[in-house]
């Protein structure tokens, strides 16, 4: 539905994303990152980068729009500019990047969507986690496995209004669902950061004394509570979880390998496949690259957790 | 004068805190009358004032203007009703023009409700004239000499075509020839039916231009009399309630003391500074010779140099190439900046204290030990009984009215804030005293004591080089006068027999002063 | 006086009398061909000088594809200038607050409430296009407005009063949205918003987009009313002294209260822009936006301390940090170097500012 | 001082009237008698006073369980000032700044760069524990030392020189650190750190946590050098009126460039303590921690127009901020509100500050 003064209409890209490929060539990667502030985005971009170095001829160029929509709309256009051969971006919200990755896909660039949707159907493929399912999985562990005799469990939430946090949260209800012993007695934002969450579980653990656990909907969360826990000395008692499992010294496979968390669910980056994509529209010239990709999670305990490392390509 | 009164103002009381400022305070102002305010130094004067044009809300007591009972919100009011105000300190806007400072509040607009630039310089110039003022309205304000700033707030209030022009030590900041042109001005004001209010710590411009006088004392009206017929020596009984010693009474000189080691040496002294400074006339040959013991007079016109002369030799003019020779006590002196010079035992009273010197939310007594710090310290901590002993011996010494050592600066007469600095420098013991206007704004009593300060200390061997623009100070005080002309030294006199003729003449180039031969 | 640097000739030159700055050497400001006018013309427009040399620059590092210098295409201008309208006008509005020698560090947050209002307005209340704008646009006003009342009535800082008005804002608009985006869909039917607000996405002649041309139009605006107005010169002696400003009967009080009127009014604006350029109303952007914009203030060459400054040194400051972002990304410097570059620019060019100052 | 003696007996020396210097004594040095010396005393005290209403406030509306007032239990307390101890640290520094007339919106970025600091020499580089606190604390120095050379000499604002430092910090953690954070592990081993460092993370006597007692330590330092030194003389004169200050001999170069060293300093410290809490050091921690410290200082009665204000007002600016975010969170607030209430009871401590003022 678009309408008077000139907005772009949409030209057929399809064949012209398939003109500029082949072996031997060199090629210029885009990749637009919403937040480099953020661990898992940074590890994403690093797992981009370290992927395409191991495709002759690729090479990417990054940029970072630190949270900030109109930002990341100027960072695609400059990539326009700079007439990049493929686009990676992991938008920061949906609705305001659909229409400049809309501008890229029809000049022809190849779009991969990583992690976050664009709408519409103006890309070439996107790469994503389920956030309801590693809630949902998380919530079947809670169920199960950490607290099979029920307890009072205290939430400790993304960010107010985004997304993932949202989802986590619906996903791990469902997932606790089959044991009705558990109640999720509190729930505060702890803005995905670590010493936020430190301090919203010093109060928490305060008005819940008698909580058993601590589900975090990302691991630096969860590690802030446990702090908090350790100096109020209830580490011991209550349980803490979190989500991302990223193969980083500072990420949560490591702290589950040194016990401070009882599990995290990786929420995987999509670095690697979508480098493994590019390499296939452009130097295979392939015309039927998957629309969707959904990335598996896994669930991360002490049992698995330095096998888990080591194959995500973690550094020691 | 007629008979027609048109302000009344009755009962008039107002505290600040627990400090009565004014006690029930009577005043009645006629149409075409000079209304000369009298009083020491926190006397009242300047807060009565402030009620009058609407600055001061809260206070007891009624004001009636041409009958009418009125109560004032704010400072536009009191225009609209007819009350033009200078104020004692300077409260212009430096980055505006002169025109624009002007007009300020009441703008001309052209038709199209723009600015009316033109009219605006019109203006301006119309108002500036007369006063002698040869500035251009298209000059920021923050350009412009202390006392032209001084002309431009003149201008100003008389602009407003006020029934009422209140006039808070218009010339405190004023050389000879403008103070003259501005007497005329304010006779003129009289004889169109104005009523002025007129504040000044200089008697004699009080008996040059008043009709009648109002001496506040502690608050309360204390008398009123004709200046032309009242004697001197009354009206310093009446405000300061007993009776005061003369004015230039210093005592003598010591002339049978032998001829003391000079302290400061000037020789040929000059400066070129880096970049342009507009308004500034730095030393270009300044050669003088202050001994200890001695007070040295520096005069000149306004513009002469004089403040220029004692910032350099403090360290604080402008960076720039200099030339000639200084010795301070014997040995080549060339202070990188005030505090090298503080080190070396030069003391520095600015002219316009409250951008150079105070900050009146500062306690009184933090203020005065500002640059005597070291003296008062211990491995960087400060001596508190040190310190209360230093402040009330100062306070003491320059007999300063505060209520407290806490009470802020902000609080004390304009007079009183001038003898903190005073006191600041002071106790940093210089051996030589550099000193630019020190009595602007202080009551006649409160200068003889700084006068026979200033002899004490240099009887004590201090030296002491005191620019001034009130000739009758420089007469009386120094033991010779230096006179300057364009960054020059032109002439020295001895105090004895000579006159402040004698002093403009020199500081005008010579008999055929007046200014046709530039 | 010979203070503009030759020595004098001829020792006895007399003193005017009854005053020493009779001398033409006084009048440098307008002596025309003087030197000190020469440096003053100079540096009058010295943030549009600085502006040219970033300009230049730009162009002599750019990359280049095929033969065409890419910083110059007018796909590319015309991004730049997309890119800085919502800062550029918000930093208009700064300006006047900055000349008042206050500041306001609530308008980014604004600039989301109002993201937020517009989508909703339009989309979930189903306003029409004026309706919902100007509806924004007042609350923008009134808070504005509201900021410079506290300020101005009950004398607190106004960095305070902004930063509280900052959070207030940014939970307004959170609490407004729920938290989230509000996508703008466009269309006749209920929850979709008139079409023609898409003109904000659009441009003039397929080169010229619309928000540059906004961002243009309120600039020159603000220039004239900077210059022709008694308002104006309000603005400035208040900035400059307040206590003579109340003392000659300007309305301070009045007069602060508009300023962070139009700096709230402007911020709306831009937050009506940012929902239409994004198409979404969301509760979280515009973070930071306030300093981006203080930075294009003062290197436009406005002082901080109040009473001296212009709005064109501000368009310039805008457009010069647009440039600045444009060609380091063009350049794929790496974002953390990025930000030590930008760092360094803003001192050098607040610093140049301060050179003006010594050197006229 | 002879020659200043004794007022001289029977000279004629006005003798001070109105209750002046005659009766002297202690009080005469103190304060002024009467109703302005009660309500002084009143609200000389009065940012501890909006501490103590806060504080009540809190126990009245806090949560309980099995008759326990949850908001008073040690241990609760204990994490309000472990929870305030790192922007209270920052506030002590920056109250010197503001006291200055300056402000340092860098020392949140300082805070991550030290952290990173704090765990890449001892994790990395496998220095001992004082080597690399003294590396991190001297680089923190130093970094607040340049910025406030660079204020001092060239005269820029200092808003603008640290708000290039804030990215140039920022920055420089960012590639420091690679971007992701350093996790600090504990033992003998390489690529541990001492084990002594998680004393940070501990208590003493098991109550009271050792953070919240460097804060208080710092605090109470920093109220003596403010009460009783010459430095902070100078601090306060520059501030009031930099002019003058100059004039009557104050250093000011020194004293601006030791202030925003101090400020940078004590960042770090709080950045040290920062990687100690968190087992980490994150090159993005600290973002916006500057906006919070400047409300505990204006909070606490310290005008950010410089030349006034007290550091006890800002320890009990910096605990009344931790009070709020605690209590909000024990009752559950939505954050939004939190937002909301949070910006109002800044503006209202801050016009509490002023009605002392105008009362006065
Ligand atoms: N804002 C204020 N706060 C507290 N006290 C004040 C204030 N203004 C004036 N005072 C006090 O009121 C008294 C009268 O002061 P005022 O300024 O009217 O004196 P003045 O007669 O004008 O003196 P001067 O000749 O020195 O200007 C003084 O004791 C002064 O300390
Ligand atoms: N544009 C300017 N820039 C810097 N300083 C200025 C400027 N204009 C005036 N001044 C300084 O303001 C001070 C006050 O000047 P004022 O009008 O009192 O002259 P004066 O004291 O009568 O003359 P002088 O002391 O030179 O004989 C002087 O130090 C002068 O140098
Ligand atoms: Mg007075
Ligand atoms: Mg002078």
């Amino acid at each position: 539905a678009s309408s008077a003064c000139s907005v772009e209409k949409p030209s057929d890209g399809r064949d012209a994303a398939a003109r500029n490929c082949g072996t031997g060539k060199d090629f210029l990667i885009g990749m637009s990152q919403a937040n480099n502030a953020e661990p898992y985005r940074q590890v994403m971009n690093n797992d981009v980068q370290t992927a395409a170095k191991s495709v002759p001829g690729f090479s990417v160029v990054v940029s970072d729009a630190a949270q900030d929509n109109s930002k990341q709309v100027a960072d695609v256009e400059n990539f326009l500019t700079q007439k990049i051969d493929l686009l990676i971006i992991s938008p920061n919200e949906a609705k305001p990047l659909t229409a400049v990755v809309r501008k890229a896909y029809d000049r022809g660039v190849p779009v991969i969507v990583l992690d976050r949707k664009v709408e519409g159907e103006a890309y070439t493929a996107f790469i994503g986690g389920d956030n309801v399912a590693i809630g949902r999985a998380a919530g079947e562990f809670y169920a199960t496995t950490l607290l099979p005799d029920g307890g009072k469990v205290i939430e400790i939430a993304g960010l107010p209004g985004s997304t993932p946090a949202a989802e986590r949260a619906q996903g791990f209800r469902e997932g606790i669902a089959a044991n009705p012993k558990i109640e999720v007695v509190a729930s505060q934002p702890g803005d995905w950061l670590r010493e936020k969450g430190q301090s919203v579980a010093d109060a928490l653990l305060k008005a819940h004394p008698d909580a058993v656990a601590v589900y975090a909907h990302n691991d630096p969360m969860a590690e802030g509570a446990y702090l908090a826990a350790k100096a109020a000395g209830l580490h011991t008692k209550v349980k803490f979880t979190g989500i991302d499992a990223l193969p980083v010294p500072s990420g949560g496979i490591k702290a589950v390998e040194q016990g401070r968390l009882a599990a995290t669910f990786q929420y995987a980056t999509g670095g690697r496949e979508a480098v493994d994509l590019a390499r296939r529209i452009l130097v295979d010239c392939a015309e039927d690259v998957p629309r969707t990709t959904t990335l598996d999670t896994m669930r991360v305990t002490k049992d698995n957790a330095a096998e888990t490392y080591a194959k995500l390509g973690g550094v020691a | 004068m007629s008979d027609q009164v048109v302000v009344a103002m009755s009962g008039i009381a107002k505290r600040f805190g627990g400090v009565h400022a004014l006690r029930g305070v009577d005043l009645v102002l006629r149409a075409g009358e000079v209304h000369a305010l009298l009083g020491e130094n926190g006397a009242g004067k300047s807060t009565l004032i402030n009620i009058l044009s609407g600055v001061v809300t809260d206070h007891d007591g009624r004001i009636s203007i041409g009958g009418d009972p009125v109560r004032f919100a704010g400072p536009a009011a009191a225009q609209a009703a007819g009350i033009a105000t200078i104020h004692q300190e300077l409260d212009l806007v430096p980055a505006l023009s002169v025109a624009e400072n002007l007009v300020l509040g009441r703008e001309p607009r052209t038709r199209l409700r723009t600015l009316d630039r033109r009219a605006m310089t019109r203006t301006a110039r119309d108002w500036l004239g007369p006063l002698g003022a040869e500035i251009d309205p298209r000059r920021p304000v923050g350009s412009l000499r202390v006392g032209e700033q001084q002309l431009v707030e003149i201008a100003k209030a008389l602009s407003l075509d006020a029934r009422v022009l209140i006039m808070d030590e218009p010339t405190a900041a004023l050389a000879d020839a403008e103070v003259r042109r501005l007497m005329s001005t304010i006779r003129a004001l009289r004889e169109r039916g104005v009523a002025v209010v007129y504040i000044s710590h200089r008697l004699e411009e009080i008996e040059h231009i008043a009709d009648r006088a109002t001496v506040l004392r502690n608050g309360e009206v204390a008398g009123t009399l004709r200046p032309d017929r009242a004697d001197r020596q009354r009206i310093i009984t009446l405000m300061v309630g007993r009776p005061a010693q003369a004015l230039f009474d210093v005592g003598p000189a010591d002339a049978e003391r032998p001829a003391e080691p000079p302290v400061l040496q000037v020789d040929d002294l000059a400066v070129r500074p880096r970049g342009t400074r507009p308004g500034r006339c730095e030393p270009a040959g300044v050669s003088l010779t202050v001994r200890a013991g001695e007070i040295v007079g520096l005069a000149g016109l306004m513009g002469a140099g004089r403040t220029e002369l004692l910032e350099t030799l403090y360290g604080a003019g402008p960076p720039g190439r200099r030339s000639g020779q200084v010795r301070l006590a014997g040995r080549p002196y060339a202070p990188r900046g005030p505090r090298a010079a503080l080190r070396a035992g030069v003391g520095f009273v600015p002219e316009d204290r409250r951008h150079c010197a105070l900050v009146l939310e500062h306690p009184v007594g933090r203020s005065i030990v500002l640059a005597a710090l070291r003296r008062l310290t211990t491995a960087g901590f400060v001596r508190a009984a040190r310190e209360r002993d230093a402040v009330r011996q100062q306070v003491a010494a320059l007999a300063i009215r505060t209520s407290s050592a806490a009470a802020p600066v902000g609080s004390l007469s304009g007079g009183n804030q001038q003898k903190v600095v005073f006191a600041r420098h002071l106790l940093t013991r210089p051996r030589l005293l550099l000193l630019d206007e020190p009595t602007r704004g202080v009551d006649v009593g409160a200068k003889a004591e700084i006068y026979r300060l200033l002899r004490r200390l240099a009887d004590d061997g201090m030296g002491i080089l005191l620019a001034s623009s009130e000739l009758p100070e420089l007469t009386g005080v120094c033991d010779r006068i230096v006179v300057l002309r364009r960054g020059r030294a032109v002439a020295e006199l001895p105090a004895d027999g000579c006159t402040g003729e004698d002093i403009l003449t020199a500081a005008m180039g010579g008999a055929s002063a007046g200014g046709d031969d530039r | 006086m010979t203070h503009l640097g030759a020595p004098e000739k001829g020792s006895g030159t007399p003193v005017p009398a009854g005053g020493g700055t009779a001398d033409g050497g006084d009048r440098w400001w307008h002596r025309p061909g003087g030197r000190g006018e020469l440096v003053e013309r100079l540096f009058a427009v010295q943030s549009l000088f600085a502006l040219l040399v970033v300009f230049v620059l730009a162009i002599a590092v750019s990359p280049r594809r095929d033969g065409e210098i890419l910083f110059l295409s007018t796909e590319n201008l015309g991004n730049i200038v997309r890119a800085v309208s919502e800062i550029g006008i918000i930093a208009v509005g700064m300006t006047f607050v900055v000349l008042l020698g206050g500041i306001d560090l609530s308008v980014g947050a604004i600039l989301g409430l109002s993201a937020v209002g517009t989508a909703t307005l339009m989309v979930d209340s189903g306003l029409g296009i004026l309706p919902a704008v100007t509806v924004v646009l007042l609350i923008g006003a009134l808070f504005g407005a509201l900021q410079g009342y506290a300020t101005a009535r009950l004398g607190i800082q106004s960095f305070i009063v902004t930063l509280a008005g900052l959070q207030v804002a940014r939970g307004l608009a959170r609490i407004w949205s729920g938290g989230l985006g509000i996508p703008i869909a466009y269309g006749d039917g209920p929850q979709e918003a008139p079409p023609a607000f898409e003109i904000l996405n659009g441009t003039i002649n397929g080169v010229v987009p619309v928000p540059a041309v906004l961002f243009l139009g309120i600039g020159v605006a603000a220039i004239v009313v900077l210059r022709k107005t008694a308002f104006a010169r309000h603005v400035y002696a208040i900035g400059g002294n307040e206590k003579a400003a109340r003392l000659s009967g300007v309305p301070v009080l009045r007069v602060k209260v508009a300023v962070f009127a139009i700096a709230g009014l402007l911020a709306a604006v831009a937050g009506v822009i940012h929902a239409g350029q994004l198409n979404q109303g969301s509760p979280n952007d515009g973070a930071g936006y306030e300093l981006d914009a203080i930075a294009a203030v003062v290197i436009g060459g406005t002082s901080l301390a109040g009473g001296t400054g212009s709005m064109g040194g501000t368009l310039a400051g805008a457009l010069l940090l647009g440039i600045l972002n444009n060609i380091l990304a063009l350049n794929n410097i790496d974002a953390n170097v990025q930000l030590l570059i930008k760092g360094l620019v803003i001192v050098a060019a607040a610093g140049l500012q301060k050179l003006r100052r010594s050197i006229v």
